[in-house]
């Protein structure tokens, strides 16, 4: 006899950080950094539960109070949903195992930043924000998911700041008032929607919708909201300072997680609830704006001089690759599935390859106090791990056979030939090109003999853990592209795709 | 009787809007302040009437937090602007 | 009856534009934050002519009075000391966000026409757009909503609001509480570093014992407030609203700082999200779900909820007003905290 | 002009107001004001559609979605104003009292 409902592995991935979070905050001092390391074990563990029920038992549904659906809100868990968990549950553990060497090292005021316990600070902030990931992810209330946004950003606003420059301060502002400007978007989509259909329940509203003017408002709303706060192109304004002066640890996050919460949002609700006949005209807006990003965020990253701002570039011009989704993927298509699928598959694969280059730059940062890029080869020679993991992220960045970027574009680019996008095939390679075009600046650096080394330069110890903990990531963003089949199966189940096949294969 | 409650409430927001040229026009931050405070007390009248026309008695638990919380703002200014500045015109970059 | 009403309603959102409008367009940024203030005022009566007493009784106890204190507040910090000059209009010419120059003293005129031009087409032309949306919605005689007749009976509160909030949607009242909390770690970290000692401003003795007088009708209408929630409008937030007003009010007047050490702070902060997490962990116990009260308990454990939730949020909203203000500690030559978390407003200790 | 019309076109107003004062207002306090007013004119519009049927009780759930909507934004307007704060202040001052 149980003593609790097996679906309610739900909460776990929530209230497992969140509570952790509360008790580092109490305790402080060395205890945060105890807690926070922890904690991940539990986390990973309680993703992978997650994942394995929905995997055996299909959709997993669990309503919090025991209210259902239209009434209370109900936490929902699809194959989707799942394996953004599991992006989260490994970028964020490969991120703490690195913040405890990183946030060692800077508790001194080394570089004329106040003395304060930055490391205490990050813990707590951390683990809500991957509670809030987590609650996003697996939201099935429109309302709800505007709270876990919030959640998210003010998580995330905590965590740029904690290194307490004026650029960071700046980029923080800039970065909050964008993201209100954005879930204000959202939230008045999920006003127009609650006042036409009285729900707020995701199935319930997919169910229930019909084509009038307010929906259409809400979707236009809700869109730009989150295009907002997913920085396409040209609402990225906000993203490259807040991404280029946070901490590493952090960059890596804002990277490789946060942008995708309100991506997820937006890949739900279009495919989910809106109908077909109103992003159908629509379709092409968001598709031809992340072409643009995927040009516009190559160019600046190609001329930036800092690694972390051609890394924060990087991802504008990734991001980019995402919003191709709603031009390639046709509901109720075949093709509709595998662009859909490839795009998830490429957004796991940029959070891991993002996630360890910004983790790598933080590296250099922390050892060389710098990280201009002209001045790399001299930091190279000290740091072959990070540079070596540099240059396996590369690979997993520009899409080179084995990884699951390759698989990703390989597969868009076969969608868009065949659907007749030529514009955007063109874009999916040129992305490709100029990726490895930036990207060799920097693996340069490590093949290049240093000129004159400056013996006025002091580098400082690095934590071998940091070092290993991106090495560690870059192969899994590698290695997803090996396991790229069981998790497009993954995200068969529960997707808009899938109810004929699950009808098919039942006789 | 309810149309006369209701009156005078619809003649009570007049007043606040008749308040606001103060806050408008200044000309110093003084004024400002003291005019904002008369839609404290104001607000609370017109909650106060409002219970009864609408025969809402929790609106006067409204009105009774109206009148606790206005002087915040003024407590706050009194304590932030020191009364010499703010009488001799410390008004923000007035044009005139 | 109806025609003085709707006069009334006509009156009142008519001003409430104008006062917006007022807001982004006056000269003076003190004017313009008064100005806000009393939008504050004007939008809790309009919540009350709607008929959600809850929303206006937050508006007036958050809204108008702790958010108006925060502008305020922060506007004095961009008067340094000594300094007369009163901060000006920065003007941005590249179009960016962040205007990095300390206000420069030359009086500008705070948008040009051609601004306001843009400024009007952009509204306009959105408000027509979402206003042909919402006229049908807003006349439509279907109004679809969410039933909650039934479950009313099995909530445990008579008041539907507080019903909603603490019982069918609890689990975003919990995600809330926990945005104040990161509200309160961002502001705290900011604080930390940067804390300076100004000289305070005398305070007079009218001052003082009007607060001496206030405050314990503050505490007595917050616990009132708090208690009737369940089943008339009100609840934790107001509660905690009113509180925080009256710690602000504590502390500007430097009366006496209430103090309580730094551990039994930070407990007093969390003590709210984690009753919450904990009654709601308690819920999984014996086959029942997370957040879910047996309805015999759901009266009692709301209570208890919502009582710890007012202590911890109206300590979240003084410490949100010591982060924007303009020195250390207020109202003596204490030396500032400099620890991470601790705000040196609320706290007697001294780390140096 | 029934008062639900009334103030949910005051909402609609308040939020493009609020919205384009955000884009278009060069000070950065006047902007978190402008972020204020959108939000109280989209939290208007919840709750005057929430009123349409003038003889049954207001929908109790739009009053509960703009609670939790008015306590994170003065949360994020919390954060906002001590950003501005720090901005204001930076950097020439020493950092320890």
């Amino acid at each position: 006899m149980p003593v609790t409902h097996a679906d309610a592995c739900l909460v776990w991935p929530i209230v497992a950080p969140l509570a952790t979070a509360l008790a580092a905050f109490v305790l402080g001092g060395r205890w945060s950094t105890r807690l926070g390391v922890a904690v991940v074990p539990i986390v990973v563990a309680a993703t992978a539960v997650v994942t394995w029920r929905v995997w055996h038992h299909g959709p997993q549904t669990y309503s919090l109070g025991n209210w259902p659906a239209p009434l209370g809100i109900e936490l929902h868990a699809d194959g989707l949903s799942c394996a953004m968990l599991l992006m989260s549950a490994c970028i964020g553990a490969v991120v703490s195992v690195y913040s405890v060497g990183y946030f060692e090292g800077s508790t001194t005021a080394s570089r004329g930043q106040p003395q304060k316990d930055t490391g205490a600070q990050f813990w707590p902030l951390w683990l809500m924000l991957w509670s809030a990931l987590h609650a996003l992810f697996l939201s099935a209330d429109i309302f709800n998911l505007y709270v876990t946004l919030e959640l998210l950003t003010l998580a995330a606003i905590g965590l740029v700041v904690l290194t307490g420059t004026r650029a960071a301060v700046e980029a923080a502002l800039r970065y909050l008032l964008a993201a209100l400007a954005g879930s204000l978007l959202y939230l008045a989509g999920v006003a127009l929607m609650y006042g036409a259909h009285g729900t707020l329940d995701i199935a319930s509203l997919g169910r229930s919708v019909t084509a009038d003017a307010s929906l259409q408002a809400a979707l236009l709303l809700m869109m730009v909201g989150l295009m907002l706060k997913t920085a396409l192109f040209p609402l990225h304004f906000w993203l490259p300072p807040a991404h280029g002066s946070a901490p590493a640890p952090v960059s890596a996050l804002l990277s490789g997680l946060v942008v995708k919460g309100s991506f997820y949002i937006l890949l739900r609700l279009w495919f989910d609830v809106f109908p077909q006949e109103f992003t159908r005209p629509l379709t092409l807006l968001p598709a031809v704006l992340g072409a643009a990003a995927i040009l516009w965020g190559s160019m600046q990253a190609l001329v930036a001089d800092r690694l972390k701002m051609l890394v924060a570039y990087s991802t504008v011009a990734q991001l980019g690759y995402l919003f191709l989704v709603f031009g390639l993927a046709r509901p109720g298509s075949d093709t509709g599935f595998a662009a859909w699928s490839a795009v998830v598959l490429f957004a796991l694969s940029h959070a891991c390859a993002k996630g360890a280059l910004f983790l790598a730059a933080g590296t250099i940062l922390h050892v060389a106090g710098h990280d201009r890029i002209r001045d790399l080869p001299a930091v190279s020679r000290r740091l072959p791990t990070t540079f070596f993991a540099i240059g396996v992220a590369s690979v997993g960045l520009m899409g080179l056979p084995p990884t699951a970027a390759f698989v990703a574009k390989w597969t868009l680019l076969r969608v868009a030939l065949g659907g007749g996008h030529i514009g955007l095939a063109v874009v999916i390679v040129l992305g490709g090109l100029l990726a490895a075009a930036y990207l060799f600046r920097v693996l340069a650096a490590a093949f290049t003999q240093p000129g004159v080394v400056d013996t006025n330069v002091s580098y400082r110890k690095v934590p071998r853990w940091m070092e290993y903990s991106t090495l560690g990531l870059a192969l899994v963003s590698l290695l997803l592209g090996l396991a790229s089949y069981p998790v497009i199966e993954l995200l068969r189940i529960g997707s808009p795709w899938s109810p004929p096949i699950v009808q098919e294969a039942a006789p | 009787m309810n149309v006369l409650i209701l009156g005078v409430a619809f003649f009570l927001l007049v007043n606040v809007v008749a308040g606001l040229v103060r806050v408008w026009r200044g000309p110093t931050a003084l004024d400002r302040m003291l005019a904002s405070q008369l839609f404290g007390t104001t607000g609370t009248a017109i909650l106060l009437l409002l219970a009864e026309g609408l025969s809402n008695p929790a609106l006067r638990d409204v009105a009774l937090v109206f009148a606790l919380l206005a002087p915040i703002a003024t407590v706050v200014f009194v304590r932030r602007w020191p009364l010499s500045s703010s009488a001799n015109g410390g008004s923000f970059h007035e044009h005139e | 009856m109806d025609s003085s009403l709707a006069w009334f309603d006509a009156i009142l959102t008519l001003t409430l534009v104008v006062v917006a409008l007022r807001v982004l367009f006056a000269q003076d940024l003190f004017q313009a934050i008064v100005l806000f203030i009393v939008f504050g005022l004007l939008l809790s009566l309009a919540w009350c002519r709607l008929g959600a007493v809850d929303v206006a009784l937050a508006e007036a106890a958050i809204g108008a009075g702790l958010t108006g204190a925060l502008f305020l507040n922060t506007l004095a910090t961009t008067r340094r000391h000594g300094d007369q000059a009163p901060p000006a209009e920065t003007i941005d010419r590249k179009g960016a966000w962040v205007d990095d120059k300390l206000p420069t003293l030359r009086p500008r005129p705070s948008t040009p026409w051609t601004g306001r031009l843009a400024f009007g087409l952009v509204a306009g032309s959105v408000t027509a757009w979402m206003a042909a949306v919402v006229v049908p919605l807003a006349v439509s005689s279907d109004a679809p909503r969410i039933a909650i007749d039934e479950a009313m009976l099995r909530s445990g509160v008579t008041n539907p609001v507080t019903a909603v909030l603490l019982n069918f949607r609890a689990y975003d009242t919990l995600l809330e509480v926990a945005v104040l909390m990161l509200a309160v770690l961002t502001v705290s970290s900011l604080t930390a570093g940067s804390a300076r000692v100004s000289k305070a401003l005398p305070s007079g003795p009218v001052l003082t014992s009007f607060v001496r007088l206030i405050l314990p009708v503050v505490v007595m209408v917050a616990v009132y407030v708090l208690w009737s929630g369940t089943k008339a409008p009100g609840g934790a937030f107001q509660a905690a609203a009113l509180l925080g007003a009256g710690g602000v009010l504590l502390l500007v007047t430097d009366t006496q700082s209430p103090s309580c050490a730094r551990y039994l702070r930070r407990v007093l902060l969390v003590a709210g999200l984690a009753v919450f997490l904990l009654v709601g962990l308690g819920g999984m116990l014996g086959a029942g779900r997370f957040l879910e009260y047996p309805p015999a308990w759901a009266g009692v454990l709301i209570t208890l909820v919502e009582t710890v939730l007012t202590v911890s949020i109206a300590l979240v909203l003084v410490m949100l007003f010591v982060g924007t203000s303009p020195t250390g500690a207020e109202g003596s030559a204490r030396a500032s905290d400099e620890t991470p978390g601790a705000t040196p407003l609320v706290s007697r200790e001294r780390t140096s | 002009m029934t008062p639900t019309l009334n103030y949910a076109l005051t909402g609609v107003v308040l939020f493009s107001v609020g919205l384009s004062g955000l884009f278009f207002c060069a000070h950065l306090l006047r902007k978190i004001l402008s972020v204020n007013m959108a939000g109280s004119g989209v939290f208007l519009v919840f709750v005057a559609l929430a009123r349409r049927q003038p003889d049954v009780p207001p929908d109790p759930v739009p009053q509960a979605l703009v609670l939790t909507g008015i306590v994170v934004a003065v949360s994020a307007t919390a954060v906002a104003l001590a950003l501005f704060r720090r901005l204001t202040h930076e950097p020439a001052e020493e950092p320890h009292g």
